[in-house]
């Protein structure tokens, strides 16, 4: 899904690394392939939220669920990262922002092997690396420590802004929920990395409509978004947050920006993929996933009655 | 007042069991008919922190802001400048991110603010050190004029809410997250800036607020099996510290030890070795998380990791004890 | 220059406190005098804001020069007061957030009596009412204690959700600089106002394009600054901040607005009046004025050989 | 790095005379060529904090936020991330306003940042109390991890920005607006963690820092007239606090007297206070701000008026001598 040009640019930073994950070159010939790839991944992420949440008995599932696929894309296509290696200078840095959904990204991370998926059932559980929120002293690929929202995201500035000082042309990724937008340290980042010029920047923004008690708009409204970002001078891209087609079409427009940085806001919907979180105002905040929640949502994502016996009883990934 | 929005009442999934926070939302409805001037201020957490239960009752009184903290402090301070007293409720971690607006909004300008604070210390559990705030009552304390509370069950939860509303100025409290058990007896009384003796001992005080005084009565209890007789005192209020109880206690039992869910570090073990050195000397230990951030776990798990159990605070006193000077 | 409409609703309230103060109503025929009027109450500001500052010995003569007209506006036509009793709870309440620039209240302050002008050259000093910073403690009239930028924006929302809540429909008008517009806070505190319809706030800023070090863009580029306050929600006009029939015409239609609350972009030069002031990177912080500055601003606002000696005296309000 | 805008240099008009700011900016430039890894970011202050010395110099390692604190500090963290060394310069009250960033982004994540703080406690002077941190010890102290060092003198601060620089972790400290005088011997040299003993004595033992050493060598004379010897001990570390040292001057001189331009709760005297109980126990008394605010005027009218000066470091002594117990 990656432009090929993209890719001959990054072909020279590879060749310098042997051990790092070559990313896949699609063509418009394999597209349906890659994109069935991809929800396959996804699919796989979710089941890995969903059981890490259940195992742990707390965790927030919602706002983990509605950035699967975005996750599914940026980890398998376009950061580029050695999983060998954690601290190559080289890699593209990913940070997720909106820290309670870290769900995401240890199921993330185990699908690309970055840890061994049988870790999920450590989730939140003490001794465990997979910390409530992430933390990058216990898993260093999280490259940042983040649960306080808002500061992940100037973070996130703030590694673009060094790596660049040190001509490293590594990317910067970064995923913000909709909610966070309300903490003033979001926009006075905004106007620092516009003011930089930070084009190896790139926030996503999950716009799934809900944070932790309800819509936004009933909490505190967001809305203009494009307006927002336009006005604090980034490169603005709107996408369907579930849509591969889309998702690669707004990584490559934003690789491709100078000068600017840019905000890909991606509508999503918070608990994608169970029906019964779907546009639910249950499931936003912290919750306890039951037997039942956890039967029902695996067969909303297809698993077998077997293997949502073993992912219930945590042996799924012996 | 125009609400934005559907009045859909989102449901509760953070609040569980007899805890402080669950405690302090109900209180507010309590109270919320005899006291009519004050207000409740959020940041999307109202499941949280327990301030759901005050959202249902009285909703044209509960205040959403949205995850903007920093604003929603100063917004009180604004509207307290109005005749209202607004209770700004959030996690305890997250008040931390509106301090320098406590400084000067609400404090500085004099304004009658209660800031009331859920998820503190080692009780956060599996969120993680990110969410577990160790150094609030450090923080607090050290704003001038500012008070600083952290009750013990939910039965004083309900006594010092009613408190800070009666006290005219700002006050930070703290809550809790978990299930805790009532430990307080029931005629007991809350007095702002008064310790209580709830057991009586004569070898060693501990001094103990929020959480650790269920653990320091298991602590005293467990000492008396090998004859060690612990007096336990509730300091629930760490600021103004009671210097009269504790010059009593470091007269009459020769040595103290202090146990909070919080860095060692500049709170409540440190407004009592502040008071010790100044007024009547003894020598103390402190029981607390010994400048080190936390981790995720089981609250009680935690406890046992970061030695601030019963356990603990008997080893303590036992080292305190063999420091007594007389 | 208020409307008569805005005037009689005001009369309401004001029949019921007979010492309040009684703004003048401007018609067409009397325009040319009131400007005169306003010009001069403008110029015994700034007067006012340069023998405090040369006396203090410290002090930000800049920012508080730009706003002037500003100030003299508001306080002699636009805000409801009681210069008797501060605590007269019909009031409109006026906040300067960029706290910084308290001459220039103070000033206006002395010129409508509600402190003493012979108060002025007592600002900075040891027991002087006149805080570096205004504190509400020390004057209970400014409303709120300020000096670190964007806090007294969100005060100024919580007074207005406060005043509201209370069916008072006393307005708010609070003063911000751009540079201060920087802070996060005050994008929290705008994107709370627009949520909650305060149209019983006007946020005012002077727009003079500099803050401490050097000009906004280049420190910190805050443009496009309509943009982003409409892209919260603002109802925005943006004026010359030195022409009393736009800032007139401004404050009337902020009044006029229902549902949204209004901010005033009014551009401004930084150290207005003071020939070596403006538009010289020189005069924008905290500084000490010489002698040869006092003069030399003082000539610069018309004020005589024997008045200027009595400035620099301490003598002329004696 | 691409820098926006033009590279006028802004002329500056906060920094004056023998300051510690001032001292601060300038061994920034004189530790640039051996230290090339280290960055300074400002946030519309460089003119007060002493970095405009550095900008001129290094106008590539020099980075502005504007007037947006909690960003700079989050952004210095993502900055560590990369391998630089950022130094966050910034008024200590507004270092307060990224404390949350500090805590977690900073401290929690482990980042080699240097949070710098010019204008802290009275030194601020005539900018009034809106502005005089007294907070800032004792809120640092508490984030687990972090470093806090107020060095006391324009030699100092400079040994004290190569000592900050070579320690790896996080680091708070703070500077001082108004000048001073050079009170340590040219061959003094600080060490992280360690007090200074700058004056022998027996009758008892001042331990001051930042703008408080001077007043207390002053204090020592004025007591020395009345025959009484005063040890003064400069702790320019306050955390992690000289316990050692503490522990022999209690034992050496059987009292202490704290001196600090801050809040007397949470901070030198509050960490004295900890070490004290905690090992050999001693009277101590606290010279400090007496949980007030500060207000507008001259740094030595105010001292006067709060408390601080010479001559209350002198009373302190003498009650602290009365309250000996051998
Ligand atoms: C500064 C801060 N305030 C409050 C919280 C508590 N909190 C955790 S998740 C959440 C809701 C987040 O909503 P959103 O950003 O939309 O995330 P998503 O919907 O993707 O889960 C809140 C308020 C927090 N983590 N950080
Ligand atoms: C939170 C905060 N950070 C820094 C400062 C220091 N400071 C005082 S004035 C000023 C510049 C303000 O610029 P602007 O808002 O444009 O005001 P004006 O130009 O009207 O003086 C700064 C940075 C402050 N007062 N508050
Ligand atoms: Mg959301
Ligand atoms: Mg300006």
């Amino acid at each position: 899904m990656k432009k090929l040009c993209g890719c001959m640019i990054l072909f020279f930073h590879m060749i310098k690394v042997s051990s790092c994950k070559i990313r896949l070159v699609f063509t418009t010939n394999n597209k349906k392939d890659s994109e069935l790839q991809l929800m396959k991944l996804a699919c796989n992420i979710r089941i890995g939220c969903m059981t890490a949440i259940f195992h742990a008995g707390s965790g927030h599932p919602g706002g983990a669920l509605s950035c699967a696929d975005l996750m599914a894309y940026l980890w398998d296509q376009e950061i580029r990262f050695d999983k060998n290696n954690s601290e190559w200078e080289g890699r593209d840095r990913f940070i997720l922002s909106k820290g309670h959904a870290c769900p995401a990204l240890y199921a993330a991370a185990a699908e690309m092997g970055v840890i061994s998926r049988s870790q999920l059932i450590t989730l939140r559980k003490l001794g465990s690396p997979l910390q409530g929120h992430p933390h990058v002293k216990a898993l260093p690929w999280v490259e940042t420590s983040t649960g306080s929202l808002g500061q992940g995201f100037s973070v996130a500035v703030g590694m673009a802004m060094g790596l660049r000082y040190q001509h490293n042309d590594a990317r910067i990724y970064v995923m913000l929920g909709d909610g966070e937008l309300q903490e003033g340290e979001v926009w006075e980042g905004a106007m620092c990395a516009a003011h930089y010029k930070l084009d190896n920047l790139c926030a996503v923004i999950d716009y799934n409509q809900m944070q932790s008690d309800d819509l936004n708009q009933n909490i505190m409204a967001v809305e203009p978004l494009r307006a927002k970002w336009e006005a604090f001078n980034w490169n603005v891209i709107e996408i369907n947050g579930h849509d591969f087609s889309e998702i690669e079409r707004a990584f490559n427009l934003a690789r491709e920006c100078y000068s600017k940085p840019t905000v890909i806001i991606a509508h999503t919907i918070k608990g994608k993929g169970i029906s019964y979180m779907e546009g639910s105002p249950l499931w936003h905040g912290s919750v306890k996933l039951s037997h039942d929640d956890m039967v029902k949502g695996l067969q909303d994502l297809g698993v077998n009655e077997t293997d949502i016996r073993r992912y219930i009883d945590g042996t799924a990934w012996n | 007042m125009e609400q934005p929005g559907t009045s859909q009442e989102p449901l509760l999934l953070g609040s569980s069991g007899d805890s402080l926070r669950e405690a302090f939302g109900k209180s507010l409805v309590t109270l919320a008919d005899r006291y009519d001037n004050f207000v409740v201020l959020d940041a999307d957490v109202a499941g949280g922190t327990g301030t759901h239960h005050f959202r249902r009752a009285y909703p044209k009184r509960f205040f959403q802001f949205g995850i903007a903290e920093q604003n929603m402090m100063a917004v009180a301070a604004g509207m307290a400048a109005t005749g209202l007293v607004p209770f700004v409720t959030t996690f305890a971690v997250f008040c931390l991110r509106a301090y320098e607006q406590a400084r000067l909004s609400v404090a500085y300008a004099g304004r009658n603010v209660k800031i009331v604070a859920s998820h503190p210390g080692l009780d956060v559990g599996p969120d993680g050190g990110s969410a577990q705030a160790l150094e609030d009552l450090a923080a607090f304390r050290a704003i001038p004029g500012m008070v600083v509370v952290s009750p013990a069950d939910p039965l004083e939860v309900e006594q010092a809410t009613e408190a800070i509303l009666n006290y005219n100025g700002p006050v930070y409290m703290r809550t809790g997250r978990s299930p805790v058990l009532r430990v307080l007896p029931a005629d007991y009384s809350f007095e702002l800036g008064k310790g209580k003796i709830i057991q009586d001992g004569i070898d060693a005080t501990i001094v103990a607020c929020g959480v650790e005084l269920a653990r320091a009565l298991t602590a005293a209890d467990l000492l008396a099996r090998e004859s060690i007789s612990a007096r336990v005192v509730n300091m629930s209020t760490i600021k103004p510290i009671d210097d009269e109880l504790l010059a009593k206690c470091a007269l009459e039992t020769g040595c103290i030890v202090t146990a909070e869910d919080h860095n060692i570090y500049g709170g409540l073990g440190s407004a009592v070795a502040e008071s010790l050195v100044g007024n009547h000397l003894c020598p103390a230990e402190m029981v607390g998380i010994k400048d080190r951030f936390g981790e995720s776990g089981e609250p009680e798990e935690l406890a046992e990791k970061y030695g601030i159990t019963a356990d603990y605070i008997c080893k303590a006193v036992k080292k305190a004890i063999t420091r007594k000077q007389y």
